[in-house]
């Protein structure tokens, strides 16, 4: 059962592996930021949330991004609306 | 015409090695690759593994995936299935189905499913040890090395972005 | 350790890697590929085709390309199964598994297993079309330089012969 | 069932596919002729035979052979007892 869509103004943040374990939550919505623009911006607000998320972020070349269930760059667009997904590299297979 | 699934229950590879062949005979080669779970990592023996995705993106990827062999190697069969949940020393983990009217073509994009459905669909694996540890397994270099052997045949223009599997996502300054 | 037969009935491929994995867990990766009999060749619809081998030098051949991979790769499971006799379209007429500790080795040793015996091995295809006709086939020359690939990795001391399956017999003066 | 083994001062030849075909036999027993002591020398002695001989082995590119079983070439030794196989290039797999 997908979750219904995030509200007006909102992104929907999920988080996956030990994203998800260490922020303690799998997904969340959040009032788009102000200035937040790209997913370089949005890692750099996520950065200044909580202690628990700078330490989670900080080890950027770690973490990797999807947009819309797409991979994304840190200059990869962000508006409200989208569903932006945080996890480590992959290792299926 | 590819078939792409994310199960938990496990798969009968002869049962799917015959759903690509039935009832053809432009065929001349299938190739197959089925990934295990061993039953140790880096010395420490493994009592079970967990196979966490993200719904809805990983059946994406793999759609994509399978397109982009498909494109590549003209297939005339091609089946992805990975196992989601608990899985435990032995058990199946992924399955990789490719035929073709050639062998190497039906070998080659075996080679090449696997390779990128390890580093470009949102799987994470999790291992429990039998010392009573667990931890996430950590993607290899090695890996994307294999993987971006692939790239250079269609270049920045794959449908999978390169970028998206591999690169890291630059530290903002 | 490898496991090799020739025989006229079908293989159950699903059984096959089965009993290569059953009971363990030090094995991460399972490479299969199967050739199959396609319904043409050269644009000419086929009835059926027929396999002739040599009886004894075959399964020599085949303990040896086995054992050749195994040395190469350091398999974990092994097994060549080539059909003989009177096959139809769509027909399996040979399977081979090669099972390893990583994906790498077990899809290497897989091309390599079935470059080789489409090149060292005694066996001959004999195709009957539906215009009445039949013909040997021809060994490829693309095939020889498949198996070729192989060769430069052991030199010229590699256990089989490269002079035997791929060199023609020099005129005598 | 093994054929028995070719009696003393003998070859065994064996032929298949379409060198089978051609000469119309699958096996044959030869004394071993004079003056042949390589897989060359019997092919040259094979060839003055007959006329299908002749044109059978005279497409020497097109023809292998094998010595009590093992891949052959020309230079390789032959002697009386020797199961010596001629035939096409292999096709199966």
């Amino acid at each position: 059962m997908p979750a219904p869509p995030p509200g007006p103004g909102t992104l929907r943040l999920r988080y996956f592996a030990w994203l998800r374990e260490r922020l303690g939550t799998a997904a969340e919505d959040v009032a788009l930021p102000d200035g937040v623009a790209t997913v370089g911006d949005l890692l750099a607000w996520l950065r200044g949330r909580s202690e628990p998320h700078a330490a989670a972020f900080s080890a950027a070349a770690r973490v990797r991004c999807a947009v819309n269930q797409d991979f994304a760059a840190p200059d990869t667009p962000v508006a409200a609306g989208d569903e932006v997904a945080f996890f480590p590299p992959v290792t299926g297979g | 015409m590819a078939t792409v699934r994310v199960q938990a229950a496990d798969f009968d590879i002869g049962a799917e090695i015959a759903a690509v062949s039935a009832g053809r005979a432009d065929i001349g080669g299938i190739g197959c690759f089925v990934g295990t779970v061993r039953g140790e990592a880096g010395g420490r023996a493994i009592t079970a593994m967990t196979l966490e995705h993200y719904p809805g993106m990983t059946e994406r990827a793999m759609a994509r995936i399978a397109a982009a062999a498909e494109r590549r190697w003209s297939l005339l069969g091609c089946t992805l299935v990975h196992r989601v949940g608990r899985l435990g020393p032995g058990g199946n983990i992924v399955l990789v189905v490719a035929a073709a009217s050639h062998r190497q073509a039906a070998l080659e994009a075996t080679g090449f499913l696997i390779d990128w459905l390890k580093t470009r669909a949102p799987f994470w694996k999790k291992e429990f040890f039998a010392d009573g540890g667990s931890a996430w397994v950590e993607g290899r270099a090695e890996d994307e090395d294999l993987a971006a052997r692939w790239a250079g045949e269609e270049g920045q223009g794959a449908a999978l972005d390169p970028q998206g599997g591999g690169g890291p996502l630059d530290p903002v300054p």
